[in-house]
């Protein structure tokens, strides 16, 4: 699977998920399975009415986290196509934030590294949301249900350490 | 030595500034030992790390752990834990 | 979660899985995740090359088969809306054949309903899959992998007896 | 009692239609007395049925097993195990 090339995009714009699963299988018959995953924007953050969510992010880098994980998820599963992209910049409740999708000849795999991708962007994507709402503005809290699910993925897959 | 260190989020916030140059002591080693000279800068920079075990770090755009040694790194970022998907 | 009404369509004509996603969150500020699966029609069954799949049905029974699983779904997860679109008849290599989308506040509920759903698409929707090749036509035999990824839900899900 | 049977991908190609209306024998009280009384009703029925273990049955459009009654039935369908998704 080292021939796999992840499509990783970190723009502003929207995203058309329709077109990008589309992408996964046009021209060819090896894949049987497509499966995505959309990160809209809520209402309410732990129970709060929010006006507007702002996500920054850490330019260059989180590119090369997702692409890192985009290639983990290729070494553990039969991918034959993957697409992350996530928005930052302002995005009001009901706008998409992010999307992953994933192609495979079969469902397993493609839910599964779709499952895996969105656990690691959650807690390992140097991305951190701001909600806008009547009171202000606060930093979303990270969750340790997040961290929990990550945890799920990581035999010897240990924190990268730079020698 | 002179390293470029970057904020995010809330640690951003609360230094007041994006990004700056630093000369770091030759004494600094490690990741945690950074994090406690900073503290010491000013009031601002001892609010944003008040609590170090919720700072995260990057070297070079990896993660790395307070004990992960700066050597040779250009480019040192902290933020708290990350809150995107 | 009784108030949730399935979306089930059995069709001969191809979907549109963008805009059938985007339905499930237009309008409204509490879906927070959708996950989406589609079938592909591959153009090799058990290694041998086709050159198409004819899908043959129950009419009637599919979508009430169907709408019943939507109903366990939607009681099992927190779900706020749910598709599910299946074509029948001849379909070449590289066509869709089937979607599910899922929709809820949070990731795993999402997730979780699509993976459940087709399962039991896979075992218990009265689909019937017919390939052809250079040799002629031959049903697909149902795969114990389908069954054994069925069973891993059955908890109190008995057989339904007609008294 | 007068049903009507229908049938679907391999066991409909083998009996050679797709539909028909019987009149049950009073004695036929369960979907699988009623598979073992189709598989004597000539060759194209006993090679549908040859092997009763992979036949799937539905009662007005309800999975069904082997035990269960088919009293009051008025469609009853039997085909192999299923394929789709």
């Amino acid at each position: 699977m080292a021939a796999l090339v992840p499509t990783v995009r970190v723009q502003m714009e929207r995203f058309d998920l329709g077109a990008e699963a589309d992408k996964l299988s046009a021209g060819r018959t090896d894949v049987g399975a497509v499966a995505t995953f959309t990160g809209i924007c809520r209402g309410d953050e732990n129970g709060q009415a929010i006006t507007a969510l702002t996500l920054e992010h850490y330019p260059g880098m989180v590119e090369e986290e997702i692409v890192r994980h985009a290639q983990e998820a290729a070494t553990r599963w039969p991918l034959l196509g993957l697409t992350v992209i996530h928005r930052y910049g302002r995005i009001v409740p009901g706008e998409q934030i992010m999307m992953v999708a994933t192609a495979s000849s079969h469902r397993q795999a493609a839910f599964e590294a779709a499952e895996f991708l969105m656990d690691f962007l959650k807690t390992r994507a140097p991305f951190w949301k701001q909600v806008e709402s009547s009171t202000g503005t606060d930093w979303v809290d990270a969750k340790q249900i997040d961290d929990a699910a990550a945890e799920r993925w990581r035999y010897p897959y240990e924190e990268r350490e730079r020698s | 030595m002179s390293v470029t260190l970057r904020y995010f989020a809330w640690v951003r916030e609360r230094i007041g500034i994006p990004e700056e140059t630093v000369d770091l002591p030759a004494e600094i080693a490690t990741v945690g030992q950074l994090v406690g000279w900073l503290a010491q800068r000013g009031e601002e920079y001892a609010y944003a790390f008040e609590n170090p075990a919720v700072i995260r770090a990057a070297i070079d755009r990896a993660h790395v752990t307070p004990a992960t040694a700066v050597t040779g790194a250009r480019e040192i970022a902290f933020f708290p834990p990350m809150t995107g998907g």
